[in-house]
């Protein structure tokens, strides 16, 4: 299953649309609606986190990665670690849109005897290069891949994926503080900073409204990056231009300095659909049939195909 | 049918309102293991402290040293294994008044698979010294375990499930420490079970007797400590003894029985049923409990095939005691 | 006398001579489990990753996507406690090459007392799945094992003492996986045991000899994938069973070799010896062996008392086997 | 046993001879000479991490906690967390020194039966407020007890002392990062940073000359703890002037900010005794008869009894 996209939604910026004539835009909206329309169909599934990264990782995965799709083990492949692994149904969608399998077997996502497990299974899906979902895991993963590259000669990259809510977790920064002792600069690290986690701390008096301050309020990540000696780069992960650069930026670290590179990428949870954006109360949820229709309005995917997408 | 999260969320709300030194501390799943209630009634002695499990424990043990008593909630398997040494060091070996509510435990925590399935809690935390380790039936027993252990002073592990099962014990029901608890007294092969996995075996002992074989149950709600006494009196006279747990066959109750019986060479044989020493995966209740051989129907034909293969033995060697073996 | 940490320091830099995928990941403890030779030998090789156990798992994964085949090193307690969820999710769950040697197990660490010791190492990685567990005997052991698990596919646990032991293996020993080596054949009383306890259990069993009792000693190398058959074979004949281990009594050995019984009833009677599910302490190693019962001394002061009691019991009863019990 | 000293050494500053007449130079001395010879008849323990954090312990128990020998358990005294269980010897020096139990008791150290474990236990040492022994568990602990105090409406302050390698530990940035959440300003850590640990990294090119690199050398410590939102104060810890300026800076902290301080003491692993300063090799040890010599004459402690140290 080759990419082959038929241009629909103007680019709004070049990057966007490239030379494999993929408009990532359009991508990015059926991503959107898989997640949601799959994980209402499966009855069990994280919704918001998957919906943060998903520009993010249509823009990995479309336009940035050494990958090929028809050689999943491929030595030197990039790899892709998603540390925040309750968001696999997001990473599922851009594989099945990619044409890592078919975009139909989505329909089994959390069902038994599935290749799509809750969580990515390294073992079952092509693609997935890590298997996750206890948090705070995959940096250290990613440290172990990008040094045995350097260890064998191998030019390939590692990127790993993040919560912003995961970063609470301890060996996570065993990990960042490996990373730069370790010099691997060939490491790339985004944050999917989109200020919500599961549950989180209320915004104001500790009563609950289903409102929720930003897990890192009283932090400074780019400036604990940085302490630990990374370079940081901090963009608007929902814009394609920006991410592209952050990516430009991240390559050039590879090559040019000896320090790893996080991109701290702001997000909104649960982004592109109206009832799921900016709330906590849908890091996992099940819609509606009527949740449905409002979101495949929303994501104009009426009259679209998904063969039509990539 | 009540979910136990529930129960132990609304009991630990209600002892709150009475008992100031109950504290509860989070691991940002609060409105999934119904931690939330409390949240809300008592925001001044709610702590969240994130997705950090280990900093919850040394959290939790700070505060009990100051008369507190915490409650932790976090799925169970992130405090057996991700918080196991702050667990170890903290509150094993120091008897810190901790209370760990392993949410989510087993098999069934909503298709998350098996990166979020604990089937080796009870082994793990049966292992280690000074721990209570408790597993309630059903709703009934949830509520009941959940003041016992708010009560108890010292470490106290409960295990808890995410999802409903058939009451099996009255409403009036007394947990007492250790005890063996007989949920069908009838017959010489006796189902030994703990947890909501009892739950099912009773539904398994009901299917077994349309098809003719009278089966007692036991349930364990205490893995640790066991009392002796008690669970050598509800086996007594049994042929066959069969342990079944929604948890690996190695080290958990199957192991606790197997331990206990070893001191008594003419005891019946035992056979294990649970996680056949194998991860799982993702998927509906249903399909887990049919696959990994939990469902009532799976239990009661693991049931028959293991009685039909003893009488076989019986009949072969012509005694009580089976022939092959190790003599 | 070699001891143990030595052998280990000292094959596996023997093995990266060879071997260019072996990989060494450093705790900050190099020093102490003589990871330190590797690091000499292979600077290239050999990762420190500081004192970050779970982050040494993780990394040690990662290497072994590439192909390398990772050693980890750090004391067993930090390696079975402090990174269990990493060792659950990354390692076992996906079968990966992970070679985890958990250095100072045991009672003896040199004094550091009950923050380091590990005495549940048996139970939480035995019940593991895809986990193969390892306790060597002595230092001939010790090597054929880390040779064996240097070449293994998928993830092993050997269990690794810091101080040395008497030998009771011969030099030209080989290592059979999950295989019963019978060190002491005599008697009907038969002695169970695992690691460096082994060689005080042999001890224990000249001990017995001088005073006219003949023990059998069985050592089980391979606490998983135990070999049933090897294992029974072994057991033969036996009247009474004892397990002995530098571990807790629950869930360990005494627990594996109960479970396996347990499927057959006319099996001896079982008594477990070993940590009595208690914390222990600093102290010089013959105190520790000493005062929580595993020197070769108070293992045969058990065994006696054991056999005397199991000799009351069966003559009181005229029978082969108990009465007490629970027919 | 109470203080009861003589002032035999002339106090190099002000602070350390203070309104009971103890001379810390001299305890200092004394609890030096404890943690090398109470090691060398044991025939086990640590050596380079008590001996760095030596003068920062005797200035928090002599001068700075409100704390009473007499009382080990009274609910409104200062706690202190040995996070870095190792350095024990260390701590029950100068706790008998100050009265906790009989310096002879030290004699017991290490041994079966005693209550001087080879890491602290609360349950059996008086003056042990916390467990410790497993590294990086310390913080958390003293987080939990702060914050407790706190609700308990208690005025008491809580100390915590750290090791450089320690850090390495990711649940010591769990605790770090609920420390600011919480805003406990009551909150005080001491980082030993003696820029060693047990092993580490080699020095230069990978050979092991026992030479060995500042673990942190790639970090920015006071920017990450910064970023953290920590108030962060960095002396030399050998000095007891900037010790207690860095105590009553941090003291003005716990009353007039909301951020828990962190002390990043600059200090020497094994100072005080030529053969064991600025080595890793003495992380742990046993002195020879000879070696133990060299260290009385060098710590002058020939002719003084314990009973004047303090
Ligand atoms: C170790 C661990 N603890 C808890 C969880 C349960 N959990 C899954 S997602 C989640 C919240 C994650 O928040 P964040 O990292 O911010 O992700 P996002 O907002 O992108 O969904 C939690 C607590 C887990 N999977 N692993
Ligand atoms: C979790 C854990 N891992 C490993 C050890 C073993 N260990 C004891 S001390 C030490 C080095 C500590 O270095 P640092 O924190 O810098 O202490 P200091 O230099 O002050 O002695 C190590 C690795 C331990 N006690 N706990
Ligand atoms: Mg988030
Ligand atoms: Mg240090």
């Amino acid at each position: 299953m080759d990419i082959d996209v038929s241009l629909s939604d103007p680019p709004s910026d070049a990057r966007a649309s490239g030379a494999a004539g993929v408009d990532l835009h359009r991508i990015a909206r059926h991503v959107r609606w898989h997640i949601l329309n799959t994980v209402a169909q499966s009855k069990a599934g994280h919704i918001g986190g998957p919906l943060s990264m998903a520009d993010l990782v249509v823009a990995l995965y479309f336009r940035e990665l050494n990958i090929d799709p028809h050689r999943p083990d491929a030595p030197g492949r990039d790899r892709f670690v998603l540390s925040k692994g309750h968001s696999a149904i997001g990473l599922y969608s851009v594989l099945a849109l990619r044409g890592y399998f078919p975009v139909a077997e989505l329909a089994t996502f959390d069902h038994g005897d599935s290749r799509l497990q809750g969580h990515p299974d390294m073992r079952l899906t092509p693609g997935i290069d890590v298997s996750t979902g206890s948090l705070g895991q995959g940096l250290s993963a990613a440290v172990g891949i990008a040094l045995g590259a350097r260890m064998a000669g191998q030019a390939f990259r590692t990127w790993v994926m993040l919560g912003d809510g995961e970063l609470q977790e301890g060996m996570v920064w065993e990990a960042v503080n490996s990373a730069s002792r370790f010099e691997l600069s060939s490491l790339t690290a985004i944050v999917d900073v989109n200020g919500l986690q599961q549950f989180g701390w209320p915004a104001v008096d500790g009563r609950d409204r289903f409102d929720r301050s930003e897990p890192w309020a009283h932090v400074d990540l780019a400036a604990i990056f940085r302490g630990y000696g990374w370079n940081v780069i901090e963009i608007d992960g929902h814009d394609f231009a920006a991410i592209f650069a952050a990516f430009d930026e991240a390559g050039e670290n590879a090559r040019a300095t000896t320090r790893p590179t996080v991109i701290l990428a702001g997000t909104i949870k649960g982004q592109g659909i109206s009832f799921t954006r900016g709330t906590y109360t849908w890091h996992n949820g099940v819609a509606s049939e009527e949740q449905l229709a409002t979101a495949r309005a929303e994501l104009m995917i009426e009259g679209e195909t998904d063969e039509s997408a990539a | 049918m009540k979910a136990q999260r529930d129960v132990w969320g609304d009991t630990v709300a209600e002892i709150g309102l009475t008992d100031p030194s109950i504290v509860l501390v989070d691991g940002d799943l609060a409105n999934s293991t119904k931690a939330d209630r409390f949240a809300r009634e008592f925001p001044d002695r709610f702590i969240e402290v994130g997705i950090a499990e280990q900093n919850m424990v040394g959290i939790a043990f700070g505060l009990s040293t100051l008369g507190y008593r915490p409650w932790l909630s976090t799925f169970a398997v992130f405090l057996t294994h991700r918080a196991l040494d702050p667990i170890r060091m903290l509150v094993s070996q120091t008897g810190a008044n901790v209370r760990l509510a392993g949410a989510y435990s087993g098999l069934l925590n909503g298709s998350s698979g098996k990166t979020h399935q604990d089937v080796e809690d009870l082994a793990i935390m049966r292992a280690m010294p000074n721990m209570t380790v408790l597993a309630p039936a059903d709703e009934v027993e949830a509520a009941a375990v959940t003041r016992w252990a708010s009560d108890h002073e010292g470490p106290v592990y409960v295990r808890i499930a995410r999802d409903a099962v058939r009451q099996v014990l009255p409403h009036d029901y007394t947990f007492r420490l250790g005890e063996a608890v007989t949920l069908r007294a009838d017959g010489d092969i006796v189902l030994v079970s703990t947890g909501v996995q009892s739950s099912r075996v009773v539904e398994a002992a009901d299917l077994l007797a349309a098809a003719g074989i009278r089966a007692r149950v036991v349930h364990l709600p205490t893995i640790k400590p066991l009392n002796e006494a008690s669970l050598l009196d509800s086996l007594k006279g049994a042929s066959l003894l069969i342990t079944v747990e929604e948890h690996t066959v190695i080290g958990g109750l199957g192991g606790a029985v197997c331990e206990v019986l070893g001191n008594y060479p003419t005891s019946p044989r035992v056979v294990r049923l649970g996680l056949d020493d194998q991860w799982s995966e993702s998927g509906p209740d249903d399909f887990l409990l049919d696959k990994y051989g939990l469902s009532a129907q799976r239990v009661a034909e693991q049931v028959r095939s293991a009685v039909t293969t003893h009488e076989a033995a019986i009949a072969s060697s012509g005694a009580a005691t089976r022939e092959e073996g190790i003599r």
